[in-house]
């Protein structure tokens, strides 16, 4: 993987579960945006809910103490926390699809300025794997993406507009990379925090479209 | 209670009079709730030129049980409808991905909560209905939209069922069903939208009135035969994922 | 009221029942059709459904045991049968707009004999009251209608066309009256059965459209 | 767990801070389910202009309890949506009936398929659907319908809630509610399409993790207040049914 340089996988989902208010309901998608779930998010009270109809999840079970019949978005053995509840397919996406999500978090292959990003078709391909992201996208309150800030060839994954079939159109609202916390805003991305061992001109020199800083541009605390 | 009962004693029975050209769906989001032997039976009876609906056509994970792609390699398939004709990650290859890509098999990419939805639709007598989702994108190139307080919604469609096969932890004769944590998921929205439901059910099916009404998560109305899963291994139960080496 | 002749409502009523056959989930209206819960249907298995999303209910409660939670669509305490299961509202307007109810047996003011029906409002009224038999009208796979033949100044119910306003429109598949069975036709009303004691020129009399008599025209048997 | 507790103290702390001109709407269905404490609180709160969402306008059985007629009465109301603005047999009165023949308060009847649809398609993100019900009727005048397999159907449109009063039998602190028997008729419905759902609870609320996740009937995420009702007569609770007399 090409993320060498700035935060790690966890360190970009911590960053990212730092954004999550109490109350929250949250999904989470496959891959690095579940490793939310492992962030310290100290006493905020966030229910996780996953597609397959699970409302209020926690962490991975212990090996040995797996239900084999609870699972989350990426099929791991999950556990639930106090107050759980399941519910059917429809009824599931009826909470997505809804507004009741607070925040998805989702990876994606490109992000554009505009909130556009692609997740679920690479270039040229027949069919892809949709699975619930356009729901989620569509429909959840707040879409967090995280992504490697570059491809594994060195080229720009924030973009000006995406060249991969999108997933949904100008719902982006946060986008945590390797390199920094950048925000689609109608003058382009917003810088809004940087990477420790990061400049201001290697993110500009390796992202499309835009890029504005932040006043009083601070790095990422990567403490937790 | 004259009725005929809707105990089956094997799958082989269960599904012995499906026909040619069936549409059938498969419960299931990832292990929980697929009914592998159902499937399997399917597979040993033969049923061609079949249109198949569940969340993904399975594959992606070891070990690997009875799924569509499997059906698919069987001959039996003229038609998928699912939310993932690939895996999420580019590397994982589908068994299904290269029968469709070369045209052998049809899919129809659907996104999984307007899935979900066309099938409580269908078994909710909604012919149609809108929804933001996938609206600004390729699946939505061509297709009617309309606005609707000032934001852009897809026309979708019912999704009938000739059959649902599903799985569930718990069944009385009356053919009411009780499912195990993430064990439910498409699983009542199926049986609401198949003229024939088909359930494997994981404990001894009980009398009638063995589950309060209250606590029916699918009621019997919508399922037609039951069948008891044996232990393994005559019988296949889900076991622990086990991720596919890179 | 005007049904001194012929059959009166329980009668009506076990007319009807007799029409149900094994398995079938059978959806009773307010007031004449929840007799039809009264009748003796032998070892048919029937699930009686009512609007408020309770599917296997039986016979009203004794008095001293009803559940006071437990009504039927009448706001009757019933009890539950064996394998009964209670759903929410939308989903048990699902059971009925799915066409999951065989059979809906209303009352009515009108049925014409295109197989229209009135049953929600009088002539002039603002408003009226809809229920759920709007749902059922257009959604059961079989509409059964019954009601008294004449109205209290001896007009006709059975008529060409409905002059209030309709619930739904060429739906009914069976009406019951004090004097008869009918059936709606592509021909007029046909006379399937005829109470004790009524003549084919009374009926005749006193319904509106065209009436054929079936072939070989018997009466309604009253024993049950 | 630091989230605000949905625990309140008195139905009038519940319903405190509605303001007038929202739309609420009152689960029930006779008796089971009504939530009769809590209309009674919104009587003595006093909010005006209120659209009322409910099956009916209440007042046609003895002994009365609180209902939309009461609150029209109490001059608080603007529009009711519902199924009955009049008796099912017209020799019944509704209190409420008047009010809507002299216009003084303004009705939109719906059929009540439709009514709970239009709420679930709110609460699921539908703007719009197509039903069969009502088509060739005086509700369809002059409405927007669509032929589909040959068939006509009339499009609806969701009707999404401000406050949602319901009844339960068992509540979680998490919110999550159970019914008991046919007290769950609206409930659930209208917990999904409201902004803020209000539950009066029979039993007394018990700890997160109280109710098995299987068993939940409507998830906490939709629960926003609740408040367990007193033992009679300082709490209002179904009685047995009485005909009126005609």
């Amino acid at each position: 993987m090409s993320g060498t340089k700035g935060l790690n996988r966890q360190q970009m989902a911590d960053r990212v579960a730092r954004e999550f208010q109490d109350g929250w309901i949250v999904n989470l998608g496959v891959g690095i945006p579940t490793m939310c779930s492992n962030t310290d998010i100290g006493d905020r009270d966030i229910t996780y809910h996953s597609e397959n109809g699970v409302i209020g999840y926690g962490g991975v079970a212990a090996e040995g103490h797996e239900d084999l019949n609870l699972v989350n978005a990426g099929g791991q053995n999950v556990t639930l926390k106090p107050g759980a509840a399941v519910v059917h397919h429809a009824d599931s996406f009826g909470v997505i699809r809804g507004g009741h999500i607070d925040a998805t978090v989702m990876g994606a292959y490109q992000v554009s300025m505009t909130g556009d990003f692609a997740n679920w078709k690479l270039k040229g391909q027949k069919g892809g794997g949709i699975g619930g992201a356009m729901d989620l996208a569509a429909c959840a309150r707040r879409v967090f993406i995280i992504l490697e800030h570059v491809t594994r060839d060195g080229s720009a994954r924030l973009v000006t507009a995406c060249d991969l079939p999108v997933t949904a159109r100008g719902v982006v609202t946060l986008v945590a990379t390797n390199y920094g916390l950048f925000e689609p805003t109608r003058t382009g991305f917003l810088l809004r925090e940087i990477a420790p061992g990061l400049t201001v001109d290697e993110i500009r020199a390796t992202t499309g479209g835009m890029l504005t800083v932040t006043h009083g541009l601070r790095e990422i605390s990567i403490s937790g | 209670m004259t009725q005929k009962t809707k105990l089956r004693s094997s799958f082989a029975e269960a599904v012995a009079d499906i026909p040619d050209g069936s549409t059938i769906a498969f419960g299931g989001f990832a292990m929980p709730g697929t009914p592998f032997n159902l499937i399997k039976a399917l597979m040993d009876q033969g049923a061609k030129r079949l249109t198949l609906v569940a969340n993904t056509t399975g594959g992606a994970q070891q070990p690997r049980m009875p799924d569509i792609g499997m059906l698919v390699e069987n001959g039996q398939v003229a038609k998928v409808i699912c939310a993932f004709t690939a895996a999420t990650r580019p590397t994982d290859k589908l068994p299904f991905t290269p029968y469709y890509e070369s045209g052998e098999v049809e899919a129809e990419l659907v996104p999984q909560g307007t899935l979900a939805e066309r099938m409580r639709a269908a078994g909710a007598g909604i012919p149609a209905f809108y929804t933001p989702t996938a609206v600004g994108t390729e699946l939505a190139e061509g297709r009617e939209t309309r606005v609707i307080n000032g934001r852009e919604y897809l026309l979708e469609y019912a999704l009938p069922l000739d059959y649902a096969f599903i799985r569930a932890r718990t069944a009385d004769t009356a053919g009411n069903l009780r499912f195990h944590r993430s064990q439910r998921n498409f699983g009542p929205v199926m049986a609401t939208a198949a003229r024939v439901t088909i359930a494997e059910i994981d404990e001894p099916i009980i009398a009638a009135g063995g589950i309060d009404p209250d606590d029916v998560h699918t009621a019997g109305i919508y399922v037609h035969r039951l069948v008891q899963v044996p232990p393994a291994p005559d019988g296949l139960w889900p076991t622990k994922r086990q991720e596919r080496k890179r």
